[in-house]
């Protein structure tokens, strides 16, 4: 169950420019946690920061207790976090929301990633391979500089590519561009994707022109994380006689199927 | 052995074992937490604003971080009061914590339909009337910024319903005094200050607003110093107890409200903050009870020291 | 050579090099910051509020930190007109700054007393008139939070002095538009909002008020969303121009003010945690718009995108 | 001149239960400096705490160009600066107010400090023993844990009294108590005090009455440190003419002669 608490920080490393992964010892949580879902982070102590920031989970080891964080300094939460040392705690609460669910079947995983995105993926990219499935990994990324923890995806995909703006690293251009290909040639059991809002749109629309199963992880701005202030509301489609016209990224999500989201919403 | 000092509080006929209540639109149903901590042990739970019919609620972006404190605008998203009643009702039910419901509309009218609607049922302790929103286009704010018509839907509430009744006032008026003793004289039995102030926030690269509703209600802690200077300057003005908020996070933060006259508070922002911010606050309280010396939280209400 | 993009602004007939002014009661005379950054440098500098006769101002402590903010009670101590021209007038005649007097009194008559005296002075580039100081007894606040108090003391002030009028308004009221399209009425020449939120602090160990004058005025990051709404909202109803100001920290604060819609800025508190704040800001809006590819800061005033 | 500027923590250690001597690198400052005056100090890079802190010169070393700050943990500001590491940068505006002026005469010097306003005495005792006069120093403590840097005032002093409250280190008592015998057996130039209000004026009042000059170092909550926002008011005598009624602690002071302030005023 989810619940708060102070984590010790093992490791806290840069990874990119902009990027650091943090490994907290939370042994109880460690156990219970599954892929796509999040933890809600306290950032500081005191009120500027005032809210706590959600980031996913990017690996777990239940055996020996360690959750991983894979995160972009973006603003003053990240930043804040960025400059934690080991031995010191960090306040979590979590873990929060659905995570992915797996579609059996007798092909393989695709996992698209655009940009930080790409940190709930390896989590999945482990359960996946724990379970003896294939995996091919298509991550995209503006440059060479912004390809994060390349190594630890080729780990356990089958294939990979790596996409970026610029071309400075792997082939030039956006990660969709290669979607049709892989769509065309490989049996999917399901494509699960997370990163920017008009990539997950690309990768559903694709997938659902395709009719494979695929799964987008959403993000909206939080204030609770537990369902309660109903800030994150997004688009879902809902029966016409429900009384509620959203849903929640925090505990209805943040994974959803593709043809649950309303994607013409701007 | 010795005894723990009481804490128990009285809001105009809201009987409740300590005066730390959640503030409306930041505790949910009350499940929500329910992972979190024990919920027979607050004072009271408020639960979201409810209207007679759903309501959507607004576009996304709905919140915006702000230097201690936060912009919602979230619209009064809510299921609509049947809802409540068939699914989240039943759960509050189960505990034993008197449940108050914060009820919005957009005329007298609907107010009272809907407080009629709450009367004949169960396990409802109070009401609050929520005439203070600053996230829906009609009525809304309008109603808790003009004293004749807060008293308009106060009094049209107070005529439907024997349960304690609360009215929960908006801070963005020029004197608070004038419209808590109007609500006073309609018949409220309490007033919960303060709702948020009207606020905006703008991205400076893509020049919009971060909201989507543009302006939104601004709570955290700061806001607590304005919450403050209200709940003392209201203390001294009418002779209904008040509930304080605004902004607060500890437990030392209540007692300020508490010694500036307020007789309950609730806890709105700090919950997103530290999902157990109540259960701090009420174990904080007691203990400073303790501390002073101060056996009945009485003692503490409303002892600024001029 | 690329050209540089213009930032003058004219407020009223105040012409500027630049949109960013010193707080009033932030920064002295002026000569207070002068180690720390070049005064000639500012669009102007409004000096401390300044009144007839000498004032003593209120007991300590007479500012308390709140979160991202600060309270502060002063209560309008400054030496009084007389010693301001002999004293700290000829500094900043020095100068090459405009220098905007920012002028309280208790009545209509005493403002115009002040304006006339004022008047007559050379050097003197406009006057802003402080109808919404928080902290005093008399007068003062109540001047600000009612239209027709506030056109009595604007259209005296009007009729002395052709200087450029600004009146400084309260954010202490139900509707900021209706003071401020009062005050436009009433001749003044641009605007400033938003002084001081009427706050309170209460230290719960001695329970007793933080402030010697137990209220105060709110400034700092805390304000700076309902500042921002204020400036929206009043960009949107009167035709002179708008001096922003409330949390300005950064050249970024500065940018969101001028999308809401004001003319020019001014920087209070944050001269307190960083004594060059407005030399950071000059420098940073100045590269906003060589980033956004503007000209001129007025392509960037009220371009709030919707 | 003052100025603003970020100065490289050497040091920042734990002196006792909750007290910390910071050390930092500021050679230009560290010549100009004079004992009694203070920097003001912003202790977080984001806006709660928002205003700076007041924090007296405690040592300064012209040749190393080092300052030293000795501070005591009371709240929010406090804290985060005991948080900072050598290595990192702390930012300094100052040297700011007035300073204490040695008053010359055949005799010798009485300083006498409360709690943590012993702070900038030590300095003081640096600056008479660099010209060659004698120390009396009596320091007042709540108990033997809120004693520090004893050590350091040895090194100055002629003569040291330690008094604790309750006894625990040294005298029990006040600090105060000792004043008379002192003031009766020493040929004294001038008493240098400054800590807890109640202590400042019944020193101020013993050092009156024997006319002995006198300067004590008084606090009041600051805004800007400079003079410019009339926070830090202080009732001190001015002519009954003047269009001022109090002075500024931030630049008038906050060392003042015993007999300018107005010592009944609450
Ligand atoms: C379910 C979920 C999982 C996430 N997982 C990760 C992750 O593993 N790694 C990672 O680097 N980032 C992740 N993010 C995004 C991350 O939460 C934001 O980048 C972070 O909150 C930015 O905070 P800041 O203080 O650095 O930036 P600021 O821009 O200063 O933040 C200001 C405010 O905006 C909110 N905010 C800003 N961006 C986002 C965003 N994209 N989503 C939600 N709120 C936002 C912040 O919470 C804060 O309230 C996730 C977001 C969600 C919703
Ligand atoms: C001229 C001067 C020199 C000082 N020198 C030292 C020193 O060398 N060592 C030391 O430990 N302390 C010194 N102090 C006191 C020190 O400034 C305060 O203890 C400190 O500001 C407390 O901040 P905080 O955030 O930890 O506490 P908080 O209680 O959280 O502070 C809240 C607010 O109160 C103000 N404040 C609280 N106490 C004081 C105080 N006594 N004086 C002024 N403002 C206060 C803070 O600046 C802040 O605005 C000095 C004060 C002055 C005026
Ligand atoms: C996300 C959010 C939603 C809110 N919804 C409601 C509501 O539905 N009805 C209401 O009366 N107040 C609502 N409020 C106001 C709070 O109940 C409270 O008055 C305000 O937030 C100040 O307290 P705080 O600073 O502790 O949060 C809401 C506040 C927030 C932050
Ligand atoms: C210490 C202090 C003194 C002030 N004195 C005055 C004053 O004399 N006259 C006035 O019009 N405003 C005065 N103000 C208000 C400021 O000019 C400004 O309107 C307000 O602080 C909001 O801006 P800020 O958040 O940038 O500080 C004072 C503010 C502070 C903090
Ligand atoms: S973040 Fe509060 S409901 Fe989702
Ligand atoms: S602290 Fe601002 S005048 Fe002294």
């Amino acid at each position: 169950m989810s619940q708060q608490m102070q984590a010790r920080i093992l490791f806290n490393e840069q990874v990119g420019p902009d990027v650091f992964r943090m490994v907290v010892e939370a042994p109880e949580i460690a156990k219970e946690v599954k892929s796509g879902q999040f933890f809600h982070v306290r950032c500081g102590a005191e009120y500027d920061p005032l809210l706590r920031r959600p980031i996913s989970i990017h690996q777990y080891r239940s055996k020996t207790g360690e959750l991983f964080f894979l995160y972009q300094v973006k603003g003053k939460g990240t930043a804040l976090l960025s400059q934690m040392r080991p031995g010191e705690y960090v306040d979590l609460m979590g873990p929060l929301g659905n995570g992915f669910s797996l579609k059996k079947g007798n092909g393989l995983y695709v996992l698209v990633g655009g940009g930080i995105g790409i940190a709930p993926l390896l989590s999945v990219a482990q359960d996946i391979k724990k379970q003896g499935f294939e995996i091919v990994t298509l991550l995209g990324a503006q440059s060479r500089s912004h390809v994060y923890v390349e190594d630890d995806f080729r780990l356990y995909s089958d294939q990979i590519f790596i996409w970026t703006v610029d071309g400075s690293s792997g082939l030039k251009g956006l990660v969709t561009h290669m979607l049709p290909e892989v769509i065309r040639t490989c049996n999917i059991n399901q494509i699960l994707t997370c990163g920017p809002h008009g990539m997950l749109k690309e990768v559903a629309q694709q997938a659902m022109a395709a009719n494979i199963p695929c799964q987008v992880s959403l993000e909206e701005k939080m204030g609770c994380g537990v369902g309660a202030c109903l800030s994150c509301a997004c688009s879902i489609k809902v029966p016409e006689d429900s009384a509620f016209t959203y849903k929640k990224v925090c505990v209805d999500g943040p994974v959803f199927e593709a043809e649950e989201v309303i994607w013409d919403e701007e | 052995m010795k005894n723990k000092p009481s804490l128990a509080v009285n809001i105009g006929g809201l009987k409740m074992n300590n005066p730390v209540m959640t503030a409306s639109g930041t505790f949910g149903f009350g499940k929500e937490y329910a992972p979190y901590l024990d919920l027979n042990r607050l004072g009271a739970i408020v639960v979201k604003g409810t209207t007679l019919k759903p309501k959507a609620g607004n576009k996304v972006p709905r919140i915006a971080e702000t230097p201690a404190g936060m912009l919602n605008a979230v619209g009064l998203e809510n299921p609509g009061v049947d809802y409540f009643l068939a699914h989240e009702m039943p759960f509050l039910k189960q505990h034993d914590v008197p449940v108050v419901v914060n009820i919005a509309g957009n005329s007298a009218a609907d107010y009272a339909e809907l407080a009629a609607r709450l009367d004949r049922e169960e396990g409802i302790a109070a009401l609050e009337v929520n005439i203070s929103c600053p996230n829906v286009k009609q009525g809304g704010i309008a109603f808790g910024t003009q004293c004749s018509m807060a008293q308009d839907v106060i009094g049209a509430v107070r005529k439907v319903t024997q349960l304690p009744l609360i009215a929960k006032l908006s801070p963005n008026v020029t004197s608070i005094v004038e419209i808590a003793k109007s609500v006073e004289e309609a018949g409220a039995d309490a007033v919960s200050l303060i709702n948020t102030l009207l606020g905006m926030s703008i991205d400076a690269k893509t020049r919009k607003p971060r909201l989507a509703n543009i302006v939104g209600g601004l709570s955290g802690p700061a806001v607590k110093p304005v919450a403050l200077r209200m709940v003392w300057q209201v203390a001294g003005a009418i002779d209904i107890p008040i509930i304080g908020m605004g902004g607060i996070m500890t437990a030392e933060d209540a007692v300020e409200f508490l010694i500036a006259g307020a007789s309950a508070v609730a806890v709105g922002t700090a919950n997103f903050v530290n999902p157990h911010a109540t259960m701090d606050i009420v174990n904080g309280i007691e203990q400073y009870l303790e501390e002073e010396g101060m056996k009945d939280i009485h003692e503490l209400i409303g002892s600024l020291q001029i």
